[in-house]
């Protein structure tokens, strides 16, 4: 079973796992038509400390729960990077600031931070996947000279569709010895960058696997391609690590939805590295 | 029964070797006398595990929605009340004719495996009825539509199949509410009725909507309650009386007490009609198409 | 050794229920299960069936069970109360099989990490009189999964003496407590236990968990699901699936919010928002329920998960039988 | 709807239709009186309710 870091995730407000503590919605911020960024905090700034990688389940009380990945954990606030695509995520995308909302949580292994110190790092991302890449990406700044070269590969439907722009083509490009490649699927007028999927864009930039650490997540059609196509491209599976989506509803690796094969994404996961992966029946 | 069995080998030998068909559904013995269960055989080397015998009463329709997306020309065998749910799944577009060789079977009564087994299990004390239930009055016992016939025609049963329900409305509201609410909170949504009924072959079933959630999971007895009226109405006018939902109950709800309500009330209310009995264009289920002549008593 | 005669049962458990809930066999109409023995004592125990259809799991994971209730007016919400389900239970009559499917829940909600705490609180107080199994049926096949149906692991273990009398034999401090509430129904009797039925049904699993393993992509599984229609009664009637859904219950501003029994056959069990289902078609459930039966669990736990009761055999529908599954499994030759 | 409702022991002044269009607002306040009458007539509804516990 991993161990969850230096994360304490037995010391939150409620002893019961499952009885979600009440925060406050800060800031609401619009990335894309579809995806709004929510900083919450509880009375006393934030309700449980999360290691970059690590989810935690959000809850509109009266409409219902959803497992997010926490996008970053700042010191005052936790940020939920939520795109619209169900029940619960239209009520939240209809909330504003000051609505009371419950989260509990952390939950998963969180990205092995500690073993990709020293090593470069290539962020291979698509749509919303980006969110958790964040969490890790913005941990290497705040620790940026345990890290090597960054590069990030970010790719989405359209323009509208990227997440973070200010981030994107703004901050991290200026963060030292950091490069962010961004991709869109078809040629729009407004857009002069590279068009095109990720798994292609990926190999044209052929990023070497020398001492590098590959961290994709995206729609599972996408983190299919990039595996294989980082394996053309000669990672070992111990480079590769992804994170990857289940439906989930307890968090605790009890209701039993989450598995692939014994594992469970919300206890074992959602972090795997390919010879993990390999291990298990490719069924997610 | 037993020549049947070798006659339906045969055929099912034949349309595999020839490509007629690419798998037949039908029926192989279980490892318990009793025990006849659906099977799917697509190599013609395999159809001796084929069997036709009086425990052969699965209505091997319910599973023509595993192949409703796929080219499979499909080989089945189906009794009477089956060929009803053929019929049934035809006119709901789950598979188009073409792709059915449907191989009659004249029948002269099942038994319910289950019911069986339950006997022999030691878990109950009933003995099993030389008649499966569903099978008391059954008013269609040859198949509507077939490519080929076994066994000789059948006489249908008396028509006391609306006996019961004479009998419950003609109780006081409350003796009625409190009758089915008792009969109703033994449910344990496991959802058996709605996955062997032919009538039930929606993609997304209403029950699996979570935008909104019509019927809430909880199984108290006003969700039980609500969960087999909507079912029930869902079905109405298409229900072909096949039984197979009350048989394949792990709670022994009688379910067939309200389909049975809806079809008697269809047949009065909408012109005399009995689901299934043919695919011609007038034999749309009522409630699925308008007539001026309705009966509307409300406007 | 003490005996509990067929005359005072009905009293014993009237003494029992003074303090704590008692859960017995009984038959309602034709489906037997455990009830609350307080809600109606009126009606026959089912003592003299093999076991009831409806497993035991529901006295320590109810069907549904409320979470916690909350209210939720205007932008503000908060949990008002969480259910706490104290209280002294005991549990009646239960087999051997159905008290190794306990063992198997324990393993699932108490460790790895996390209590359920909703879980534990029945858990924990539940004082267990099991009952030897002398009588098997046709279906069961419990030894070969490691059950000990002569002796099980609970605080009391009658022996039914044939005239519906039990003979009663405390295991545990918490069965002394309970042979001296009822000490006053109890009659000391030198008695001669009954002589054990062999099992009909043996089936040898050794090794199977590691071939299966390797047979994750096998076309076996399209022949063994075919007759499977997907309901659910398999996983609703077993005494070891724990599978849980959690829903929200919303009245206004007020609400509650509830656990109840999934299937992981249904198809919406992992069905997610944006329309993927890593298992969409029946034969991934179907075989994803085998596998967490005879190898996920053993992987996980290191248990098997199927306690070879027979409840799936007996009721499913369609007669999908686990014993032809698994001897289809150990017979079908794996290339890779 | 309304026979199986009555089948299952919902008094059948409970669930009642009417055709009414846009215009005829006086048939729309006729009939709501009616209804009003009725269920009153049958007092409170104690069926296919959650009871709180």
């Amino acid at each position: 079973m991993h161990d969850h870091g230096e994360c304490n995730c037995k010391d939150h407000g409620q002893t019961n796992p499952l009885v979600p503590t009440m925060v406050k919605v800060l800031k609401i911020v619009e990335e894309t038509p579809d995806v709004k960024t929510f900083y919450v905090a509880g009375e006393n700034g934030i309700p449980f400390k999360v290691m970059p990688g690590q989810l935690a389940m959000v809850s509109q009380l009266p409409i219902g729960e959803g497992m997010f990945s926490v996008s970053w954990q700042a010191d005052d606030h936790l940020q939920f990077a939520i795109k619209r695509v169900g029940l619960l995520t239209e009520a939240l995308h209809d909330i504003e600031v000051g609505q009371t909302l419950g989260v509990r949580g952390p939950y998963g292994n969180g990205f092995p931070v500690e073993a990709c110190k020293g090593k470069d790092m290539l962020f291979i991302g698509g749509g919303i996947g980006l969110a958790p890449l964040r969490s890790f990406i913005k941990y290497c700044f705040k620790y940026r000279q345990d890290y090597g070269k960054i590069k990030i590969i970010y790719g989405a439907r359209s323009y509208d569709d990227l997440c973070f722009k200010q981030e994107l083509f703004e901050e991290w490009p200026q963060v030292p010895d950091c490069e962010v490649f961004v991709t869109i699927d078809n040629p729009e007028e407004k857009w002069n960058g590279h068009v095109g999927f990720v798994p292609a864009y990926l190999e044209e930039i052929n990023p070497s696997p020398q001492g590098t650490i590959a961290v994709t997540c995206g729609p599972p059609i996408m983190i299919k391609f990039v595996l294989q196509s980082l394996e053309k491209m000669g990672y070992s599976d111990e480079q590769v690590i992804t994170t990857l989506e289940m439906r989930m509803k307890c968090g605790i690796g009890k209701c039993g939805r989450c598995n692939i094969g014994s594992e469970f994404i919300c206890l074992d996961g959602p972090v795997f590295d390919l010879t993990q992966l390999k291990k298990l029946p490719p069924e997610w | 029964m037993s020549d049947n069995t070798m006659k339906a080998r045969e055929i099912a030998k034949k349309l595999l070797q020839d490509g007629t068909v690419d798998l037949v559904l039908g029926w192989e013995k279980g490892d318990e006398p009793y025990v006849s269960a659906p099977t799917v055989i697509r190599d013609a080397s395999e159809t001796d595990r084929l069997v036709v015998d009086e425990y052969c009463i699965h209505d091997l329709a319910a599973l023509l929605t595993d192949y409703r997306d796929s080219h499979d020309k499909i080989a089945i065998f189906a009794k009477g009340c089956d060929s009803r749910g053929i019929v049934r799944m035809i006119q709901d577009r789950v598979i188009t004719r073409d792709r059915l060789y449907i191989i009659g079977l004249n029948c002269s009564g099942m038994k319910d495996p289950n019911e069986y087994a339950r006997a022999a299990s030691g878990m109950s004390k009933i003995t099993p009825a030389k008649k499966a239930t569903k099978c008391q009055s059954c008013q269609y016992p040859n198949p509507i539509i077939y490519d080929e016939i076994l066994g000789e025609l059948q006489q249908p049963g008396a028509d006391n199949r609306f006996a019961e329900i004479e009998k419950i409305e003609n109780m006081t509201p409350d003796e009625k509410y409190e009758f089915f609410s008792r009969e109703l909170s033994k449910c344990i949504r496991c959802y058996a009725c709605r996955n062997a009924c032919v009538a039930c072959n929606c993609r997304t079933c209403i029950f699996d909507e979570t935008k909104p959630q019509w019927v809430g999971r909880a199984t108290d007895t006003v969700n039980n309650m609500l969960y087999h009226i909507v079912r029930a109405m869902h079905v109405a006018g298409r229900c072909v009386e096949c039984g197979e939902c009350e048989r394949a109950c792990p709670a022994g709800v009688p379910l067939m007490l309200l389909n049975r309500k809806l079809i008697k009330d269809v047949d009065q209310l909408f012109g005399p009609y009995q689901a299934g009995l043919s695919l011609e264009g007038d034999a749309i289920p009522p409630l699925s198409r308008y007539r001026v002549d309705d009966p509307d008593e409300f406007m | 050794m003490k005996v509990l005669p067929s005359d005072k049962i009905r009293e014993a458990l009237n003494i029992l229920s003074g303090e704590a809930e008692v859960y017995v066999p009984q038959m309602r109409d034709d489906v037997s299960g455990y009830f609350i023995w307080a809600d109606n004592p009126q009606v026959e125990l089912a003592l003299d069936i093999l076991n009831t259809y409806m497993s035991p799991k529901n006295v320590v994971l109810p069907q549904t069970e409320n979470m916690y209730s909350f209210s939720a007016v205007g932008q503000d919400a908060n949990v008002v109360e969480v259910a706490n389900p104290q209280g002294q239970r005991v549990i009646f009559g239960i087999k051997g099989c159905d008290l190794k499917a306990l063992e198997a829940l324990d393993l699932a909600f108490l460790t790895k990490g996390y209590e359920d705490e909703f879980y534990k609180a029945r858990r924990q107080n539940l004082a267990i009189i099991a009952r030897a199994c002398y009588t098997p049926g046709p279906a069961c096949f419990c030894e070969s999964m490691g059950v000990d149906r002569l002796n099980p692991e609970a605080d009391v273990v009658i022996h039914d003496l044939g005239n519906q009398s039990f003979a009663w034999e405390p295991k545990t401090p918490k069965g002394e407590e309970l042979t001296s509430k009822l000490q006053g129904v109890l009659v000391e009797q030198d008695v001669k236990l009954p002589q054990a039925a062999e099992l009909k049904r043996k089936i040898d699993i050794t090794g199977l968990s590691e071939k299966l393993a390797g047979m994750f992509e096998h076309p076996v599984w399209d022949e063994l699901s075919s007759r499977c229609m997907n309901c659910g009664t398999c996983t609703y009637v077993c005494p070891s699936c724990y599978c849980f859904d959690i829903q929200v219950n919303t009245r206004g501003e007020a609400g509650n919010r509830f656990r109840c029994w999934d299937s992981c056959m249904y198809r919406e069990y992992t069905l997610m928002a944006g329309g993927h289902n890593p298992r969409e078609y029946k034969k991934e459930r179907f075989r994803n329920r085998f596998l967490h039966k005879l190898q996920f669990f053993n992987e996980r736990y290191g248990v098997n998960l199927c306690i070879g009761c027979g409840r799936c055999v007996i009721l499913c529908p369609n007669g999908v039988n686990i014993l032809e599954v698994i001897d289809k499994l150990k017979e079908v030759q794996v290339d890779a | 709807m309304k026979s199986f409702l009555k089948y299952l022991g919902i008094e059948p002044e409970r669930y009642q239709l009417a055709w009414i269009s846009g215009s005829e607002g006086q048939k729309f306040a006729d009939v709501m009186a009616h209804v009003v009458a009725e269920v009153k007539k049958v007092g409170p509804n104690r069926k296919l309710r959650e009871e709180h516990e």
